[in-house]
């Protein structure tokens, strides 16, 4: 009998724990992670950059205006029903005050975004999730921030497009994708660009969890693409790539989106992966002054994240701080308009993150300068840039070899719209008038 | 015709990756009539002990006998922990458990030895073969042909072994009678543990040719479930049977995922590619219900 | 002393045979029912309703339809998740194509749905058995998933592939808290738990056990064997068809064919194996334990690292829980392969005889 | 003994049965009589079990006629010779391990039951009274079997002796018509084997259920039987009452010579 008190003990003094609300005056962040599962290795890095630039946040400046960062993780596995659990259990503590919710996860947002407008927690989604929330009239509280698979896509076409003197006519691209909703998000854009700029268009799905691509590849080598455009997801990214070599298909003919440029998919690839391009918006590297900033100073205090610490300065892990840094700014922003020095709520967040306007100088100013595009964001639009660079693997580092480049904004935010009113409309929502918001 | 070919024949050889995970399971159903579903997860132990050792310090060739050392301990502990705990259960039962197993080694061996995705060179560049190349405008991958030779002479070893060695015979008394076995002098148990040891060493092979192939990773537990299929195509409990269920299942997937898509476009619309994750299983289906028992099985007579 | 049949005697066997024979246990179920919905509706919070009890009853009654394949008729199955999934889509294409669909009638259909693809995917059961069943199922969990992913009809051409249910709404009354939807989730689900219970205790539920335990003898008394393997997929994958619909509507709110999973059907098996096989009470038991045991370690495991001054990590923690899954499969397996609900009944007999145990 | 017996209800005509290319039942044919205890007698590997798997149709010989109430009975499945009143125990027990003795009685009475799993699923009306009065019916055969007081254990946690007892319980259960029963005896001690003696004649001479029966204990099927087949290797070496079945020459020497 006594035998099962002490584990009861334990229930009661962890739930009592976990309900000790974050302090008044401290600025609280609900981070639903992944650092385990199949794809572990990148949410390590991801989330490491992220809680390091909040600790940075608080050594440097001690918090914002004096405001205190709190934070709380919740590991998902990058399971859906996990990421709905860690949901629930932290919003109760981001009711007072929150930082937006980056799941990384386009699944786990997917099953937030209606929870979340309940709930008024802004949902950011750096380049995942449901992408037609860039139209905020019927998202109000989601921000797929940056850009998005469609925009992404579309500014690959218009840098092989430079490459191919101006012209995509006649040439064949192949879309080999990672048969989900993330590889199928991009479809439509690109078939309406084949439209707009007369190239064949191949698609190529792979069945999860893409560990084998001969066929694919066979099929490629056949088509003879010149261009592979290639949205592939963990182990499918270094399987994509060896079987590129196996064919003999030319790494520098293909280009992946910001999931399958990391150092995780290019390391385990070995050889096979030099001259692999992808998309991406923040350079890698410890030379970005903010970085190397964060390497003195947290690291410096031994209060960093990372348990592996060669991942300082990974194209993941600086992307986790890229939306650590959007993220901090949005507070400020918030903070400007609703009060210096007091916590911010979801709300108050939500209509900073619709708000923001980081310049270039501002990043300079932080020391982000290529860790982010400059971003300005409104109702109608809540992707903010649309910008990335394209980087190239030399066989040891990411190396950028384009300036920002900008998705044809004419051609696919429509197409977000259309989508958008679909839902709307599924749903019974009345889209809020943009004109009138401020 | 040329394009055909090259399907057909890379394939066969990643049939060969596939055959080198049923491998495992032939092996210890023949033995001991588990199911061992873990063996994925054993291909994922062995790769990540491999770079795990070569990490901390050790060289390829002394990485590859401390894996093999962890493969047995391991092996030794399965029986002894799990194994021998079941003894009179139903089979079904050893088949969850082994689901368990390869649970355990999905928590423990990241834990161990990191969970980020490493790259395992065994030093064979993974380019076409030029000579064919050039004369046939073939692709052959040179990794697979070195993967596909290993894979023989893995088959050599594993029958020369069972023909002629005591502990080879011992193996295969016990999958035909426990009691036959006993008479050999050789305790069933110090065999099962045998067995698994040799499926570890099984495992290993596996693990460096699909961890060289794509990265050591989590994902390497999922190539347990390319090699069931290949399981039911050649019977549980016949060598042979997964070398020649493994290249049916590598050829008939590839040629399926390059020729069926077209066909079911024409009729439905739409895109249809991706076929490779069902494929298989359809297949095994369609060939359970000619051959029950799978090309070299042995047939089985309920008694009352 | 106070859970004791004595003096309760039986003058009929109708009285034998009800539902729950032991006088205690009646009053104990009832009284858990209504605590269940008259007390907790009032007393839990939030996140008691979405992240725990919501889909510790979702994942009960998923379990409940496995169990009643694997664990009274026998047949291994490692694709409920499929079934899942089956159900959800199923119920969202009814209310998006039937207008005004009452919603309680599109989870029905969906069942029945998820249950003709059972019936399809149980035949192989005629001719094999055991892991070879097993493998086939797991064609099911593929193929299934794989044609939810390509025919874009199924998602209503969303362009992800990606279902976002529509409300749930009942002649009108819209259930929008999750306080209202934890009221309809449970009482669907004891509703079918009750049906489950009658069925097993019912001549349909004896032939599937007997199949279960020897087939052989299960035909030669007169059980033919063909339609009583492919009525336990039927059911079974009812069941599963209308978790999945569940866990679509009333618990994530929006489901792609990815979400269902391999692993999720291995979750719901282990909830059987732990709970106990042949048990309506341990797929309750399993599910609560599946779902609470990896909340309970997020929570304990740090603070317990804190307090031990380790150096956890929350990959250490996940990996623990991944490694102690695999430990508590095997461990229950070897030491107890009924269970939660068999440990829960020797804990019963034990209190038979307390405070005299001889 | 009352019982008076009548007219050949089976009839086995040239039955052959292979395996592959093992035969298990060369050209046997033999008959029952209504009302009788008809033994199969015969050394191990006879085929003894085999030919009552053909008579219930377990296994389908690839010759020969069976003749079943005047009719020639066509391949069919075990479960089909169920339902026309043939029930059976096995000489391995055949119980149904998970359930307890009530169940597996219970499911003995399946071929009776008409109503339908959904009328199950809601326990109402004609499903719960059918369940009372199937109910009786074996609370009946509990009675005749004295087993009244391990009605709700498990079968696997009972003694070897009264799982036999019980598997012979869930054939009465179906109230058949004719019972075949596979060694009901083996592994018994005698005050074990007296009761089986007892049940079986009660069966045979209040029920009036034809029996047809294997047994090893030749002084047992001596005593009870009305009429003796014997096999050995597959062919029938003898037939008749039990007087002239002990002086067949063939039978003896099949006894003798194999020391089985």
């Amino acid at each position: 009998m006594f035998a099962y008190r002490k584990p009861l003990l334990a229930v009661a003094v962890s739930f009592a724990l976990l309900s000790q609300a974050a302090l008044a005056e401290d600025q609280f962040f609900p981070i639903v992670s992944y650092r385990v599962g199949p794809y572990g290795a990148n949410g390590q890095a991801f989330y490491g950059g992220f809680v390091d630039y909040l600790n940075y946040v608080n050594l440097k400046d001690g918090g914002i205006n004096g405001v205190k960062l709190v934070w709380e993780e919740c590991e998902t596995e990058y399971n859906n029903a996990k990421g709905v659990e860690c949901y629930e259990r932290l919003k109760s503590k981001a009711k007072v005050s929150t930082g937006p919710l980056h799941t990384m996860s386009t699944g786990i947002s997917y099953a937030l975004i209606e929870k979340a407008v309940d709930d008024k927690l802004p949902l950011a989604m750096m380049g995942y999730g449901r992408t037609d929330a860039v139209d905020g009239s019927v998202f109000p509280y989601a921000f797929p921030l940056v850009t998005t698979y469609q925009m992404q896509a579309s500014a690959i076409l218009k840098f092989i497009k430079d490459k191919e003197k101006g012209s995509l006519e006649g040439k064949k691209i192949a879309f080999l994708y990672h048969d989900s909703a993330y590889g199928k998000e991009p479809i439509v854009a690109l078939q309406e660009e084949a439209k707009l700029n007369k190239f064949d268009l191949s698609l190529i799905p792979v069945a999860h969890p893409g560990n084998e691509q001969s066929a694919q590849w066979l099929k490629i080598r056949q088509e003879n693409p010149n261009y592979v455009i290639f949205w592939g997801w963990g182990v499918m990214n270094q399987t994509a790539l060896k079987a590129a070599q196996k064919v003999g298909f030319p790494r520098e003919k293909i280009i992946g989106s910001w999931w399958a440029g990391s150092e995780e998919d290019t390391v385990p690839a070995g050889d096979a992966a030099k001259g692999y391009m992808a998309a991406t918006w923040n350079v890698a590297g410890t030379t970005v002054p903010l970085i190397a900033d964060i390497e003195k100073v947290v690291y410096g205090a031994n209060k960093g994240n990372l348990q592996d610490k060669t991942k300082l300065g990974t194209i993941l892990y600086n992307r986790g701080v890229s939306a650590a840094v959007l993220s901090v700014e949005a507070l400020r922003g918030a903070q400007a308009k609703y009060g210096k020095g007091k916590p911010v709520n979801g709300e108050q967040v939500r209509w900073a993150l619709e708000n923001l306007d980081i310049t270039d100088a501002r990043l300079k100013e932080i020391g982000a300068t290529d860790l982010l595009p400059p971003i300005r964001t409104s109702c109608a639009n809540h992707e903010g840039s649309g910008m990335v660079k394209i980087q190239q693997w030399d066989g040891a580092k990411w190396v950028p070899v384009s300036g920002w480049i900008e998705g044809d904004k004419a051609l696919i935010h429509p197409l977000f719209k259309v989508s958008a009113q679909q839902y709307a409309k599924e749903k019974n929502i009345v889209p809020r008038d943009c004109t009138k918001e401020s | 015709m040329r394009f055909f070919l090259e399907v057909l024949i890379s394939g066969l050889l990643s049939g060969v990756m596939y055959s080198l995970v049923a491998l495992g399971f032939v092996l210890i159903y023949k033995a001991s009539g588990v199911f061992n579903f873990a063996q994925g997860a054993m291909v994922y132990l062995a790769a990540l002990s491999v770079v795990g050792c070569m990490e901390k310090g050790a060289p390829l060739w002394l990485a590859i006998p401390l894996a093999l050392g962890i493969m047995t301990l391991f092996g030794i502990a399965t029986e002894k922990f799990v194994l021998r705990k079941l003894v009179n259960q139903p089979p079904i039962a050893l088949f969850m458990a082994t689901i368990g197993l390869a649970f355990f080694i999905e928590g423990l061996a990241p834990m161990v030895f990191g969970s980020d995705p490493r790259a395992l060179d065994l030093g064979i560049v993974d380019e076409p073969i030029e000579a064919i190349l050039n004369r046939w405008g073939m692709v052959i991958s040179r990794f697979d042909l070195v993967a596909a030779g290993i894979a023989a002479l893995l088959v050599t070893v594993l029958a020369l072994f069972f023909q002629y060695t005591r502990i080879g015979r011992a193996l295969r008394a016990v999958a035909d009678d426990h009691q036959a076995a006993l008479s050999i002098g050789i305790p069933l148990q110090h065999i099962w543990a045998i067995v698994w040891g040799v499926a570890g060493f099984v495992a290993l092979v596996a693990g460096m040719l699909w961890g060289a192939r794509n990265g050591v990773q989590f994902a390497l537990t999922f190539t347990a479930l390319k090699a069931l299929p290949v399981l039911i195509i050649g019977g549980f409990t016949s060598v042979p049977g997964a070398i020649v269920g493994g290249l049916i299942i590598g050829a008939s997937e590839k040629l399926a995922e390059i020729y069926l898509p077209p066909l079911m476009e024409s009729a439905f619309g739409g895109n249809f590619g991706g076929i490779e994750g069902w494929f298989p299983y359809v297949l095994a289906l369609l060939f359970l219900l000619i051959r029950p028992e799978g090309l070299f099985g042995e047939k089985h007579i309920d008694r009352v | 002393m106070f859970y004791r049949e004595a003096g309760q005697f039986k003058s009929s066997y109708a009285a034998d045979q009800q539902l729950f024979p032991i006088r205690q246990d009646r009053i104990g179920v009832l009284l858990l029912l209504a605590i269940a919905f008259l007390v907790v509706p009032f007393v839990a919070g939030e996140y008691w309703f979405s992240a725990i009890l919501i889909p510790f009853l979702i994942f009960s009654l998923a379990a409940l339809g496995l169990n009643l394949l694997t664990g009274y008729a026998g047949q291994l199955s490692l694709g409920s998740a499929a079934f899942m999934a089956v159900g959800a889509y199923a119920a969202y294409n009814f209310e998006l194509r039937v207008d005004g669909l009452p919603i309680l009638f599109s989870f029905a259909l969906a069942g029945l749905t998820a249950a003709g693809v059972g019936i399809l995917f149980g035949l192989p059961s005629l001719w094999i058995k055991g892991f070879y069943l097993a493998v086939a199922t797991l064609a099911a969990q593929f193929f299934i998933v794989w044609c939810l992913t390509k025919f874009p009809w199924f998602s209503n051409h969303s362009s992800s592939g990606v279902i976002s249910t529509q409300k749930v709404t009942l002649f009108g009354y819209a259930f929008t808290s999750p306080r209202e939807k934890y009221l309809l989730v449970l009482t669907i689900v004891t509703v079918l738990a009750l049906a489950a219970k009658n069925l097993v205790r019912s001549s349909t539920g004896r032939a599937w056990m007997a199949v279960r335990d020897m087939d052989v003898a299960a035909s030669v008394i007169g059980i033919r064997l063909m339609p009583t393997k492919l009525l336990a997929f039927a059911v079974s994958s009812f069941y599963c068809g209308v978790a999945g619909a569940l866990y679509a509507f009333c618990y994530l709110g929006s489901v792609e064919p990815d979400g269902f999973s391999l692993d999720l059907s291995f979750r719901v098996l282990f909830m059987i194996i732990i709970g106990g096989m042949g048990s309506i009470l341990g797929s309750f038991l399993g599910a609560a334990f599946i779902l609470l045991l990896p909340i309970f370690l997020d929570i304990a495991l740090p603070w317990l690292a804190g307090a031990l001054g380790l150096p956890f990590s929350n990959a250490t923690v996940s990996h623990i829980q991944i490694l102690l899954f695999g430990t508590l499969i095997m461990f229950f397996l070897i030491v107890e392969p009924h269970g939660l609900a068999r440990l829960w009944q020797i804990a019963k007999e034990k209190l038979r005889l307390w405070p005299f145990p001889h | 003994m009352s019982k008076t017996i009548g007219d050949v209800i089976l009839d086995l005509q040239n039955i052959s049965l292979r395996f592959g290319g093992v035969k298990a039942l060369t050209d046997i044919s033999f008959d029952v009589r209504e009302h009788e205890i008809r033994a199969i007698i015969g050394p191990n590997g006879a085929g003894k079990s085999s030919m009552l798997n053909v008579i219930n149709g377990v296994y389908h010989p690839q010759e020969g006629i069976i003749i079943f109430r005047g009719r020639e009975r066509k391949k069919m499945e075990p479960h089909q010779a169920a339902t026309q009143g043939i029930a059976r125990t096995f000489q391995n027990i055949a119980l149904f391990k998970g359930m307890t003795v009530l169940d597996n009685l219970m499911t003995g009475r399946i071929t009776r039951m008409k109503t339908r799993f959904f009328e199950h699923a809601l326990w109402w009306g004609r499903a719960q009274r059918e369940e009372l009065e199937h109910r009786k019916k074996v609370e009946e055969v509990i009675d005749f079997l004295e087993i009244q007081h391990i009605r709700k254990t498990p079968v696997s946690r009972l003694p070897y002796g009264l799982q036999k007892r019980v598997e012979l319980g869930r054939a009465l259960a179906a109230e058949p018509s004719m019972l075949l029963l596979d060694e009901p005896m083996a592994g018994m001690n005698v005050e074990e084997k007296q009761d089986m003696c007892r049940f079986i004649l009660d069966v045979n001479d209040q029920l009036g259920t034809t029996i047809v029966l294997i047994e090893h204990d030749m002084g047992v099927v001596m005593d009870i039987s009305d009429r003796v087949v014997v096999l050995d290797y597959g062919k029938k070496i003898g037939d008749g009452v039990p007087e002239e079945v002990k002086n067949n020459p063939e039978v003896i020497k099949a006894y003798l010579g194999a020391s089985h």
